[in-house]
């Protein structure tokens, strides 16, 4: 058993117990965009950032992933914590106007309207669509594409994933909505697909000759693939 | 550029096989070398010979930088923008290139004659700034010795 | 080849070694370092084997290309020993010379010898030369003399001793002690003491550990890692072995960027041949101790030099780090116990095993032992690698090894420390260098890339590269290190543009604030480092940016003009012939005039004007 | 594990508040106390986090301390949790099939907000019936089978080799089969290659020599399969070459039997001197006797029309390969290529285009309401382009004709219970199922048996279907595990229904020395959709955990309800897949919807049987609502189609009956648009509260029973 001060309340976990699970259990209050029970902890939406103090003064931690530690002392709404919530609710509030949580945060942190924009999108990149369609699910149809800023969830080649077993797992647990099921499985490819009408690149020496129908490779778009630009049309 | 052949990445993969999923960046990477890029059914094998998932090869291919999954052009064009370089002027030269093949970095010519890329650090510092063309090290570059340097490696259209 | 046995075996064939090799025997050497490849030094190599075959000398001649022994600037190298007579800038129209002359009739070619810009005067010898004088290389000193693709020539000087001590005399537990009682610090930046890593590992439950030896130098203008192992990967490969043993792993990696290839490729080799000499392998020198290294190649992702990012990737994974605790020493690779060093920490070891953890320990400062290699790049005369022991000046660096700033321009400050460090100004200059210090100075050790920046260098717009580079590095899986170097970025870049805000300033350090203290890794947590350092030492550049629209160092595009001087113009067309948009107009002849609305200020004309009659304002 | 026997059944229900998330809007203590009143219930308890470290270890402990054999868990949806609760129960030697989850938060708390009382009386419905229904559950045990570490390859095409050698390179010995005389398949009848002109006998020679060196590859000309028996992994073949019979196992089957090229008798004059298809051109330029000198081709030559709709994807290669061909041999040569579109493939498709162009070749474009007329002497074609009629006087005309499948292909495909599309080609199947729900057949298509492509194309499927095939073996066995379709065979008459519902092959009929025949189901192929069941005229296939019993105890429980009976009470059954998930989905998204519907979750809409509606009708339901995917989109191929058949027949039924079949509505569902499920939902209930309650009980029941 390992004993720990969270807000000034004396607490005792099991050895191993995130100062999250603790604090939850005991009914404080720590706000998570990116947590899931069903899932392993991710840390990176950093709301649930919590100041430990130590030796070398005081740090923040993000309080899902960081387990209890001995005589710990945890200060889960300190000015310090306040501080870089603000910040990064802020950053969070860039790309729109979000989910109820964020915007609860907001006022109550006082959050001034974003000095800084991004264009809009709903998706924060919690990753938990992700994870549980790769460790709940297992099948892994989409995954986080591109990287830094230009970051996102997307199914490979980011067109139609025949992994995917359209269950709406992604969907349930998304916080914001921002995934639609169509996102993963639009124009799901159908056995025939080749055999269909399809529309054409056309040539560019004349601009008029039809060249390579976009369906003709069915056996591909079953595996998540489409004749690309670059390979059927561009000379 | 040479055409993408099933056998060859067949052979790449097997070379790997023990390695399973920890080989994957090894065997993108040789992927990458032999033909300047990622081909799609080229990864698509991979994921299936690996036993990975699709998605998971895709991230790959798009997190790191030494992959491109757009077809290259003949010439690779890296201009060195690490600090040293910076500091030495290498924007003029890279703003230089830009304006002469009229595309961006990361972008390709339409005739696939040049793709111009940026490179972090070659560690060449005292040469700075470097641009290396296929493989090839041009030191003290400076925006004047662009429009030499492209023609020397064919580059007819004239200057925009 | 014949597999060593015994630690007896490896001194006999050190002995045997060094008994071939003449003292007296001529050696030329060419650095092969990637500096002196860009330089084209292959082709200087490729000449002298071939005029010495012409010649018809090779009894009488060796010839050898070395690793790097730092002078980059002055590439390509050649030394010919024993007398060490220094040749630099060699071109491959000097060979036949240096083969007549110096090789065979022993006389001193004067046009490629190296004149010392302070003095003035010719220098002969290698020896000599101010850049080595003044340095202590213990990790770099055999990089100018051996093949690094060869492993008897290491062998030759005692390499793999300490091994065969380790092996043959010491307990793991003792190794540790040594290490520990060295006080060696990781030489990736943070200066973590090593022997108390190595211990964690150690003592930590698994059924398999793993040693990793992280030579992702993704640091841009840090080249260390790759010279040394360039120049000497065995004594990394030695390094990693002992460290095993000491750890109880028997796998080891080398994680290299691929932007490495000539690194890697000597490492292999070197892996190769110590697995042939049974240096590697199993039951090695008859300890009963398995060991054998992989390498892996990134693939173009600074974070990857981050460990458990690094780990990710070796793996087969995205490089995404994951929080810490777990510590890669606890759960590391495939979540077993694994220790992560620098290139620079695992080559230290040897040395330490050799002299003693002792000797190791008077070198360097209270804090900081032994030495420590920096890159000095940027506005320097003589870029290049210098190792000096810990607790050296920066004005050492700088002017006495450096040879000071080109052109006889202002020194303004040093970077130090890359995208995670920050930048020191002159006043600081005799400060002893240290991981303490620095940080003191709001700086970091970082990798020990030094970028020295002159009177020409806009710290506005040197911190926007840096941000630009963190922001385009940025794995994207934390809130403020995605969003928020790219808010800071885009703020630093409204300035350079010249429509910064009152607000901007203080906008900036609430960002820098909450990245430091919030973000999931060390990238993010490091990222705001150089704008907070510039703008605690050079706040006036900032506010010159925004309240007076003005960039002082005359960098930042938006900010300049660029004006055609009316008399030393002669109307030679050139400029306007060049000008990318067409901006500049004039008669032959005639003066000519830049069009301001038409011209992006790519500094094009004032580079190819003859007459320095373009002015910047 | 053994099942406990009904009597000591202890049934263990544990209410989750979810921290405040449940707690907030349901009372879960009084939902304990009155689930403890429920029989057979031996403990209930509900608790902060079930989720959570402490809260699987109090699960775990009262399994252990209080004896539980079965567990009710009610609380968010099973989706995330239900892996984590029922490794718990494995874990404390519970069999973890015994744990049913009730989903009181999405499906119950986080939907009715507006009204406290209504959702308290669901709640306590959904965990009624869940007890009920977890009073019935029984044990499954998973089922593991080793696989045959070899593989079968059958064609001996540019497919078969490629895929046998990549197989065999990594160590899996093949057999390859071949049912001509040679290996090689279509390419042996050509002479040159797309697009690098490459010599097709040297390429072909190539592959053979690399597939004879390879000691793992054992290769059978002049054979064909003409018996498969056995399943998933082992499968036991009857090979017959020359004459023998040849048997042997394979753990995986790669079929690569190709498609041959269309004789078009009949079709552009095809039969007379002047008329040959490129196949025969081919061959004539293999020899080099081309004495033409006006030579036209005509693309899409009995293909992408009614009969062909498809296109052949490798004829316009083939055409301006040939015409590059041909003008290179012979320059004078007047060529015209008379195409409807150029189908071409690879890095720069015009290049050649542009090459022939520059050789002379002339193009033109028809377009399918102006097909070319040919007479002995000329081509008619109207050109597209220049609008205009031209007449060209040919000597020699070539007919790209389609590639067809092969004649056999109907038997090969019933030996291997594989599918057929509708032009005769194997399509590649994918089942949208959880990867716990089935196993891999091991059996892969690849080629121009799957459809027509190119070499390059070709070399890419074999490739990949060797791939797949290769993980597949490397498993080295296979695992089924969850519910499956189990037949009593003292009941089954071998009527041989549910073997032809089942739409995976599942079912077979196993003959019986001097006994009715009876239905044997392969647990491995079984997904468990329980389509079998309702078509079962004796009822004597049932689905474990979804049995006849299991599911009428579970409406009844649910509809012995406390709500205020002054509004209807609806029963929703909903296939998981679509109507559930939008269910489930809209509770996450906390929309608000009417809480008189009680939903009971099923694999496929085609699980519903007409008893189960009744049933429900006859236990109080005023409305009932069958909810699937929309047509071609339920995961088990036709089970919606299934649905759609019971539910008309049980209307048509209660219709003729004077009964009020607006109360029965079947309707699709999209799996994410929660909007629509709550409108429909709301459409519904409405609809129900016009018709008002149902009439009195005894006449209801009279009614129903008559239907």
């Amino acid at each position: 058993m390992i004993h720990l001060t969270i807000d000034s309340q004396e607490i005792e976990v099991e050895e191993g117990t995130t100062i999250l699970e603790a604090a939850r259990d005991n009914d404080i209050f720590i706000p998570t965009l990116c947590y899931h029970d069903a899932l392993e902890p991710y840390a990176a939406c950093r709301l649930c950032v919590v100041e430990l103090e130590g030796k070398r003064g005081s740090r923040l931690v993000a309080s899902c992933a960081y387990p209890c530690e001995e005589g710990a002392v945890v200060h889960t709404n300190s000015e310090m914590v306040r501080r870089s919530r603000r910040v990064t609710v802020e950053l969070l509030m860039a790309s729109g106007e979000l989910l109820p949580l964020v915007r609860a945060l907001a006022t109550e942190l006082g959050v001034p309207e974003p000095r800084f924009r991004l264009p809009p999108d709903d998706c924060i990149l919690c990753g938990l669509c992700v994870r549980a369609c790769r460790d709940i699910v297992g099948v892994a149809a989409i995954s986080l594409v591109n990287r830094g800023i230009e970051k996102k969830v997307g199914s490979p080649f980011e067109i139609a994933s025949n992994a995917c077993i359209e269950c709406g797992t992604c969907v349930l647990i998304c916080p914001t909505g921002a995934l639609k099921l169509g996102d993963i499985t639009k124009e799901q490819k159908d056995v025939h697909h080749w055999d269909s009408l399809f529309d054409h690149h056309s040539c560019h020496i004349c601009g008029d000759h039809n060249l390579e129908p976009q369906f003709s490779l069915d056996y591909r778009s079953l595996l998540g693939e489409q004749p690309s630009d670059e390979e059927s049309s561009e000379g | 550029m040479a055409n993408f052949s099933v056998k060859v990445v067949d052979d790449i993969v097997n070379d790997h096989r023990d390695g399973a999923e920890g080989s994957l960046i090894s065997i993108l990477g040789e992927i990458q070398e032999r033909y300047h890029y990622l081909p799609r059914d080229a990864l698509i094998l991979v994921s299936q010979w690996v036993g990975v998932p699709l998605s998971q090869v895709y991230s790959i291919a798009t997190f790191y930088n030494a992959f491109s999954l757009k077809r290259q052009g003949r010439h690779l064009v890296h201009v060195c923008t690490g600090t040293a370089c910076h500091v030495r002027g290498a924007a003029q030269v890279l703003d230089r290139f830009q304006r002469r093949l009229e595309i961006r970095p990361g972008e390709t010519t339409p005739d696939w004659e040049f793709t111009l890329e940026t490179v972090n650090c070659l560690g060449a510092c005292a040469l700075g700034p470097i641009t290396v063309i296929d493989g090839e090290y041009f030191g003290q570059m400076a925006a004047s010795r662009v429009d030499k340097l492209l023609k020397e490696f064919g580059m007819e259209r004239e200057k925009a | 080849m014949k597999i060593i046995r015994t630690p007896a075996e490896l001194e006999e064939l050190r002995r045997t070694l060094s008994e071939q090799q003449d003292p007296s025997q001529l050696c030329v050497t060419v650095c092969g370092g990637t500096g002196c490849l860009a330089f084209g030094s292959e082709g200087v190599h490729e000449a002298l084997q071939a005029e010495i075959k012409a010649q018809a000398i090779e009894n009488r001649v060796n010839l050898r290309m070395t690793g790097c022994p730092g002078f980059c600037e002055r590439g390509p190298l050649v030394v010919i020993q024993p007398k060490g007579i220094f040749y630099q800038r060699v071109e491959v129209e000097d060979v036949p010379q240096i083969i007549s002359e110096t090789v065979v009739k022993g006389e001193i070619i004067d046009s490629l010898l190296y004149v010392d810009p302070s003095t003035g005067q010719k220098i002969t010898y290698e020896s000599e030369v101010p850049f080595y004088k003044k340095q202590r290389p213990l990790l770099l000193d055999m990089n100018g003399q051996i093949d690094p693709t060869s492993i008897t020539d290491y062998i030759a000087l005692g390499g793999y001793g300490s091994l065969s001590k380790v092996l043959s005399q010491m307990t793991p537990e003792e190794v540790i002690a040594e290490v520990t009682r060295a006080k060696l610090r990781g030489r990736g930046g943070a200066g973590f003491p090593a022997g108390l890593k190595w211990r964690f590992t150690r003592e930590a439950p698994g059924e398999a550990k793993y040693v990793i030896c992280n030579a992702d130098e993704g640091d841009p203008g840090a080249f260390m890692d790759r010279a040394i192992m360039e120049g000497n990967p065995h004594r990394v490969l030695e390094g990693m072995i002992i460290g095993g043993y000491a750890i109880g792993a028997h796998r080891g990696f080398v994680y290299i960027r691929s932007e490495y290839p000539l690194a890697a490729k000597h490492l292999g080799t070197a892996i190769a041949q110590a697995r042939e000499y049974g240096l590697l392998g199993k039951d090695i020198l008859e300890s009963g101790f398995d060991f054998d290294v992989e390498i892996r190649l990134g693939a173009g992702a600074f974070v990857c030099g981050e460990e458990t990012a690094l780990m990710a990737s070796i793996e087969g994974r995205t490089g995404e780090p994951r929080p810490r605790p777990p510590y890669p020493a606890q759960e590391g690779l495939w979540g077993q116990p694994t220790n992560i060093n620098n290139v620079k920490s695992w080559a230290n070891v040897p040395l330490i095993i050799e002299n003693g953890a002792d000797w190791y320990a008077q070198i360097g400062t209270e804090g900081s032992k032994g030495t420590k290699i920096f890159s000095v790049v940027g506005k320097i005369n003589n870029t290049g690698l210098v190792e000096v022991p810990m607790g050296a000046t920066l004005r050492q660096i700088i002017f006495d090894i450096g040879g000071g700033i080109p052109n006889g321009k202002e020194f303004k400050a040093v970077q130090i420390g890359g995208p995670s460090g920050g930048c020191i100004p002159k006043e600081h200059l005799d400060t002893p260098i240290d991981y303490e210090s620095l940080t003191e100075l709001g700086a970091m050790m970082g990798s020990g890339g030094m970028v020295i920046c002159d009177e020409d260098t806009c710290m506005v717009d040197l911190a926007r590269y840096f941000m630009t580079f963190v922001q385009e590095e940025s794995c994207g899986k934390c809130v403020p290190c995605r969003i928020g170097t790219k808010a800071m970025l885009e703020t630093l870049a409204r300035i350079t543009k010249g429509e910064g805000r009152e607000t901007d300033i203080h906008y900036l350090l609430e960002l820098a604030e909450a990245i430091k203290s919030s973000s999931l890794c060390g990238l993010g947590q490091t990222a705001p480092n150089p704008v907070l350092s510039t703008l605690r030492y050079f706040r006036d550049e900032y506010e010159a940016h925004i309240y007076e629209k003005r960039c002082p160092a005359k960098v930042c595009p938006n900010l300049i003009t660029y004006e055609v001087i009316a008399d030393p113009c002669t109307g030679c067309m050139v400029c306007a012939r060049n000008c990318p948009t067409g901006a500049i107009s004039g008669e032959k002849g005639a003066i000519h005039t830049i069009d301001q609305e038409l011209c992006v200020r790519c500094g094009l004309c004032k580079e190819l004007c003859k007459f320095d009659a373009i002015s910047v304002s | 594990m053994k099942s406990p026997v009904k009597d000591n059944l202890k049934i263990g229900v544990f209410i989750c508040d979810c921290g405040m998330e449940i707690a907030s809007y349901l009372d879960t203590g009084s939902l304990a106390t009155a689930a403890e009143q429920l029989p057979h219930v031996a403990l209930s308890r509900s608790m902060p986090y079930l989720c959570c470290r402490r809260g699987l270890a109090e699960l775990q402990e009262a399994i252990r301390g209080a004896g539980l054999n079965r567990i009710v868990v009610a609380g968010c949806t099973p989706r995330t949790q239900e892996a984590h609760l029922r490794f718990a129960c494995q874990e404390a030697g519970l069999n973890s099939h015994l744990l049913e989850m009730v989903n009181i938060r999405e499906g119950c708390a986080w939907v009715h907000q507006a009204d406290r009382e209504a959702a308290m009386a669901k709640a306590l419905d959904l965990v009624k019936a869940g007890v009920a229904r977890a009073s019935l559950l029984e044990p499954c045990e998973r089922m593991k089978v080793q696989i045959t570490p070899s593989a079968l390859v059958i064609g001996g095409g540019i497919a078969g080799m490629t895929a046998a050698l990549a197989l065999a390179e990594r160590g899996i010995p093949v057999k390859l089969i071949e049912k001509e005389h040679s290996l090689g398949g279509l390419i042996r009848n050509l002479h040159t290659l797309y697009p690098a002109g490459q010599r097709a006998s040297e390429f072909l020679n190539g592959q053979i020599e690399a597939l004879r060196r390879q000691p793992n590859v054992k290769i059978l000309v002049d054979a064909q399969v003409s018996e498969v028996t056995g399943s998933v992994g082992n499968y036991h073949l009857v090979v017959t070459s020359d004459g023998k019979d040849r048997i042997f196992d394979a753990g995986a089957i790669i079929v690569a039997t190709g498609a041959q090229v269309r004789q078009p008798y009949g079709l552009f004059r095809y039969g007379t001197t002047k008329v040959s298809t490129q196949l025969e051109l081919e061959n004539v330029l293999a020899k080099g006797d081309l004495h033409a000198e006006r030579m036209v081709m005509l693309l899409c030559a009995g293909s992408r029309d009614e009969r062909t709709p498809y296109c052949s994807g490798i004829c316009c290669m083939t055409a301006l390969k040939q015409a590059l061909l041909i003008k290179e041999t012979h320059p004078k040569a007047k060529l015209t290529l008379i195409f409807r579109d150029l189908c071409l493939k690879g890095n720069n498709p015009e290049a050649n285009i542009r090459k022939a162009k520059q050789l002379g070749v002339d193009f033109i474009q028809y377009g399918p309401e102006a097909e070319p007329r040919v007479t002995a002497q000329r081509v008619e074609v109207y050109d597209l382009l220049t609008k205009r009629h031209t007449n060209l006087p040919y000597d020699l005309l070539i007919l790209a004709t389609p590639l067809v499948p092969q004649k056999d292909v109907t038997v090969l495909a019933s030996r291997l219970k594989i599918p057929l599309d509708s032009h005769g080609f194997f399509p590649d199947v994918r089942f949208r199922l959880r990867p716990s729900d089935h196993v891999e057949r091991g059996i892969y298509v690849c080629g121009a048996a799957h459809y027509p492509s190119d070499i390059q194309e070709t070399t890419f499927q074999a490739s990949s279907a060797a791939a797949r095939a290769f993980n597949f073996l490397r498993q080295k066995q296979v695992v089924s595990e969850g519910p499956v379709a189990v037949v009593d065979a003292t009941l089954c008459t071998g009527c041989g229904s549910c073997v032809e519902i089942c739409p995976f092959h599942a079912i077979n009929l196993r003959q019986q020395e001097g006994l009715l025949s009876i239905s044997v189901v392969d647990s491995l192929l079984c997904k468990g959709c329980g389509l079998c069941a309702p078509t079962c005229p004796v009822k004597a296939i049932f689905l474990q955990g979804s049995s006849d019993p299991v599911l009428m105890a579970q409406i009844g429980a649910i509809l012995s309800s406390e709500q205020d009976r002054s509004r209807p009470l609806i029963l929703g059954m909903f296939c998981e897949w679509s109507a559930y998930a939008a269910a489930e989905i809209a509770g996450a998204r906390h929309l608000q919807y009417p809480p008189h519907l009680r939903i009971i979750p099923l694999r496929c809409a085609g699980r519903i049987d007409p008893y189960h509606v009744l049933w429900a009708f006859l236990n109080g339901a005023d409305g009932v609502l069958v909810g699937g995917c929309p047509p071609g989109k339920c995961h088990y191929v036709d089970g919606n189609q299934q649905a759609e058949r019971q539910v008309g027949k049980l209307i048509d039924a209660l219709a003729a009956r004077g009964f009020e079949i607006d109360r029965l509505r079947l309707k699709w569902f999209q799996p994410d648009d929660a909007s629509a499920f709550v409108e429909e939902i709301s459409m519904f209930m409405a609809q129900i509260e016009d018709l008002g309650p149902r009439v009195t009980q005894d006449r209801r029941s009279r009614d129903v029973r008559a239907a």
